[in-house]
């Protein structure tokens, strides 16, 4: 696999200096770490998020106004030091603490909350909120098992738009961890992503073969089957997302389809529409439709669809606008 | 020549100088841990050890040290500070546990070794909440500490305390093959990880086993 | 080469559906042909974008406020029918005319000239600005040959902003026909994209191969070499395209790094700092830089790099308000 | 059994039944024109023809038909507002534009054949701005129609036309191998191009020979 890098183990630097040369009238570098903040924060909490990179534009590219204050970023597929979270989190504390926010990953507890507890040292409050959105990823009743993928994105949205009202740090944690808990995707692998380090595939998967519930750095998933067509393919991942979300008729949600990297917006398009067609025959309301390549792994190909449950509080926190270079409501 | 009982003793420098022997050998390692990482993670293993002993010895190069203490401090704070991951945390504290709170010594032998180990051990497990049998670096690091407090406790030298300690952590990578996975990304495997061995145990064997080679080493041509 | 579509010559047609669910409060089909405008039509000079799909979020992404008002999508890789054009041309004329903005391939320019002429029949005015912004295509001596790639992105923004300025047809073509003379890209591919119908790739690479100045329907480049790292292949890139558009210091450039597809946003954040780099070296002013792949070849990858040279009207339209699901100032 | 000689007019649906055979054909050769197309274009002629076709066959077996200018418009309209590409307004002008103005016929002979291709050729050249030796569907279709001309001024049969006007077609595919393109994709290509066959006057050849079959085939069975 080629890949446009130089030294690869300057790809993370590398990066960040790339976005801030585009993006620097917003954000700025923090000193020593790799991690950002906006330029013109706020007299509010503190919305923190980040984990390890190779998925972009999570986490730099949800970073913004209604949207996250600072973003803490780790190695490729690993979890962002400690001191790399505490920078990142004293650079954006007005005071008023901390919300973290990112997916439910073994290396980015242990960072994170090591983190907190330097943090505490120094008199600074923190919450942590951890996203489980991938239903495929374990089942209900191991649900403190379930990972975080793209449902990412509506979890950050959520805390942003808490924070951006002044509410406080448990009130803005609160209203997260329900976007969270309402919050459930599920994704198919078609094609492996590379390591930029080692040029390494995420996994195997025959030409023909596809696999149900992989996660986004190649974790199993829950089938591998022959390819099918967009339709059936849709079909099986919105009847076991249903299944599991519990969402039935009369509710309203908000959608996203994302793509995991090389599957093009033509395919995201196509299952977007079928996606539509099976909410509508549920009767499930579709309040916002997302269809964009936000949590990717490198250039692996498939896709995941996410469905965020509204109610009238979240809904208004997800109307709520939003500005990132990558990201705009 | 010295012989292996003569090898009680280490000052801050060979125990600096140990550690970058340490690194060298888990750098050469990154293929490996990378591939073993690979079978059952994500397969970053070996890219974030090799970050991390990277890191160690540019600190520990840049410095003269008079405590063996704030030599693992080092190295414990490089990995913690520059590998991030799930190992970033358990190998940085793998280092900095067992010095926490330690008086300073300007000597390691194997009661101290053994002492701090343990201590990193307790550490790890209260970061983590893993234990022997989960299918992490605990399966190679529990048995490995324990034989260095028995040949502790039977007065052996620190050579024969590192040998038995890396027999201990190659048993335990190979009892790693059995167990299903409690933490980290090979979890949801289930079943599917048996057969494959943990990555982090086999960095623990390797950092024994380069541990042993130096003072090893050392033994043979001081 | 696993694609999540159904039947594929319905890729196209599911495509507008997948594309309309999301994003239909904003937009809506055109009858009987593959086109798209948006609801809340002005009265104004109708900007009409498109040409074949398999590029996208081009063109869909690109009509909004401040954009295009009309889309005309071809088949893959195909410039849509005349009747197609004219249909949407038709749907977007508020009676004071069209201008036709799209890239320079003969297709294209068969099949709008003859929209054009029965356009004209039926006392619909209309203007054309060809975008030919990629200076590997052609040189200078034969500027008429020039494709147009990525860069239709800034000159489709420059024709939007004079549009809805409220500007009449002839100097919205003008200022449009000013931005597409100061647009110059130049590309590099690493890997092919596959046909969505037979699976057949676009072209052929060798693993260590790369090729500077291909098309993005794989029109072969000017010159094939061994891969390198992403600096040197930036500075090949930059030395070439400064070369040929003249820009010097004291000038200045919005800039557009374009992924072609699976080239990863890391990767493009990675040119794009070189990129910064080199312009501020030779001392020429960057006034905006943006780090997309807005201008694909399915699942291609490689990318490119689009300067737009500025003065003062130009940087004024550049600025105004615009935004679309994929595109927002 | 009728002989060659007899066949010199063709009445509407005559003329239909043939396109349909036509359509037949060419999106028999999808893969052939995608291969053609890939080497030197972007690969979608194939698609492109099949697409027009496809369309030409769900108008043509729609409706009756009492004139051949109905017919053959049909065929041109179908491709013209269903293909796009460069070969949908070409291919649909090779048909739209020999019976543009033409005064209605209801059969076809090959004097009238001759008219309309010749017509067309016009129109095509004037369209797309290229000639003999541009490597475009010029490079049969040119050759094509001079011998359509030629057999109609000696009074020839339709079949002998349509033999001879593939003959043409097939040796322009040839030369067109000969010849740097100057429009369309393989433009850039230059040099390059030498020795491709163009994917558009492949097409031409394939249209005349099916026709030919078709006529030949009415020869021998009615
Ligand atoms: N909770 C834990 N306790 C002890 N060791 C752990 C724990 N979680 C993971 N590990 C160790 O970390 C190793 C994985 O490290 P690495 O691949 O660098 O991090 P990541 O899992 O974040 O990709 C595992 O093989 C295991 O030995
Ligand atoms: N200006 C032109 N005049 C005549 N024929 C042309 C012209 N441009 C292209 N063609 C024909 O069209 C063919 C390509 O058709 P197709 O592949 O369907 O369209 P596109 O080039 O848009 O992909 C060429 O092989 C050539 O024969
Ligand atoms: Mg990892
Ligand atoms: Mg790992
Ligand atoms: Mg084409
Ligand atoms: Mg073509």
């Amino acid at each position: 696999m080629k890949k446009v890098i130089n030294n690869p183990s300057d790809v993370v630097e590398e990066t960040i200096e790339g976005f801030l040369a585009a993006y620097n009238h917003s954000f700025r570098k923090v000193e020593n770490v790799n991690g950002i903040t906006r330029r013109n924060l706020k007299d509010k909490v503190g919305v923190v998020i980040g984990g390890g990179s190779g998925h972009e534009p999570l986490f730099m590219g949800f970073a913004g106004d209604g949207l996250a204050d600072g973003v803490t970023i780790g190695n490729v597929f690993a979890a962002p030091s400690p001191n790399n979270v505490q920078s990142v989190a004293q650079a954006v504390d007005s005071g008023k603490g901390v919300l973290f926010v990112y997916g439910n990953y073994m290396g980015d507890i242990l960072n994170f909350d090591m983190a907190a507890e330097l943090l505490e040292m120094e008199g600074i409050e923190s919450r942590t909120v951890l996203v489980r959105d991938d239903v495929a990823s374990a089942p209900m009743e191991r649900y403190e098992d379930r990972r975080g993928i793209a449902g990412d994105v509506f979890v950050f949205k959520i805390a942003g738009g808490a924070a951006e009202q002044g509410l406080d740090l448990e009130s803005v944690a609160k209203v997260t961890q329900k976007a969270s808990d309402q919050t459930f995707s599920i994704g198919v692998a078609l094609n492996p992503g590379t390591m930029p380090d080692s040029g390494e595939s995420t996994f195997t998967l025959a030409d023909d073969e596809i696999e149900f519930g992989m996660g986004i750095h190649g974790e199993p998933g829950v089938e591998r089957t022959k390819m099918m067509t967009a339709d059936e393919l849709t079909e099986r991942l919105m009847e076991r997302l249903l299944d599991e979300s519990k969402i039935d008729s009369g509710e309203e949600v908000s959608v996203l389809v994302n793509g995991l990297g090389s599957t093009t917006l033509m395919e995201l398009f196509i299952v977007n529409r079928k996606v539509a067609q099976i909410l509508e025959d549920k009767s499930i309301t579709i309040h916002d439709m997302d269809v964009n390549s936000y949590c990717t792994t490198q250039e692996m190909g498939g896709l995941s669809i996410t469905l965020l449950k509204l109610d009238s509080e979240l809904k208004e926190l997800y109307d709520a606008p939003a500005n990132s270079p990558y990201y705009k409501k | 020549m010295q012989t292996d009982a003569l090898i009680i003793n280490l000052n801050a420098t060979q125990v600096k100088e140990m550690f970058l022997y340490v690194g060298e050998k888990v750098r050469e390692n990154k293929p490996l841990l990378t591939k073993i990482d690979s079978a059952i993670g994500d397969g970053d293993h070996g890219i974030g050890m090799s970050i991390g002993f990277t890191k160690a010895e540019e600190n520990l190069k840049e410095k003269e040290f008079t405590t063996i203490n704030e030599v693992i401090k080092t190295v414990g704070m490089s990995m913690m500070t520059s590998m991030g991951g799930a190992s970033g945390v358990i190998f940085g504290t793998m280092f900095i546990g067992g010095v926490k709170g330690l008086e300073p010594h300007e000597k390691l032998n194997l009661p101290i070794l053994a002492e701090i180990f343990e201590k990193s051990l307790e550490a790890i497990k209260v970061r983590g909440k893993a234990s022997l049998g989960d299918k992490t670096m605990i399966d190679a690091f529990e048995p490995a500490v324990e034989r260095l407090k028995q040949c502790s406790d039977n007065n052996k030298s620190l050579l024969e305390g590192l040998k038995n300690a890396e027999e201990g952590a190659d048993k335990g990578v190979e009892l790693s093959k059995e167990y299903i996975a409690k933490f980290g990304r090979a979890k949801s495997l289930g079943e599917r990880a048996i057969g494959h061995q943990d990555a982090g145990a086999t960095s623990v064997w390797i950092i024994f086993k380069s541990m042993r080679e130096w003072v090893e080493g050392l033994s043979k041509h001081a």
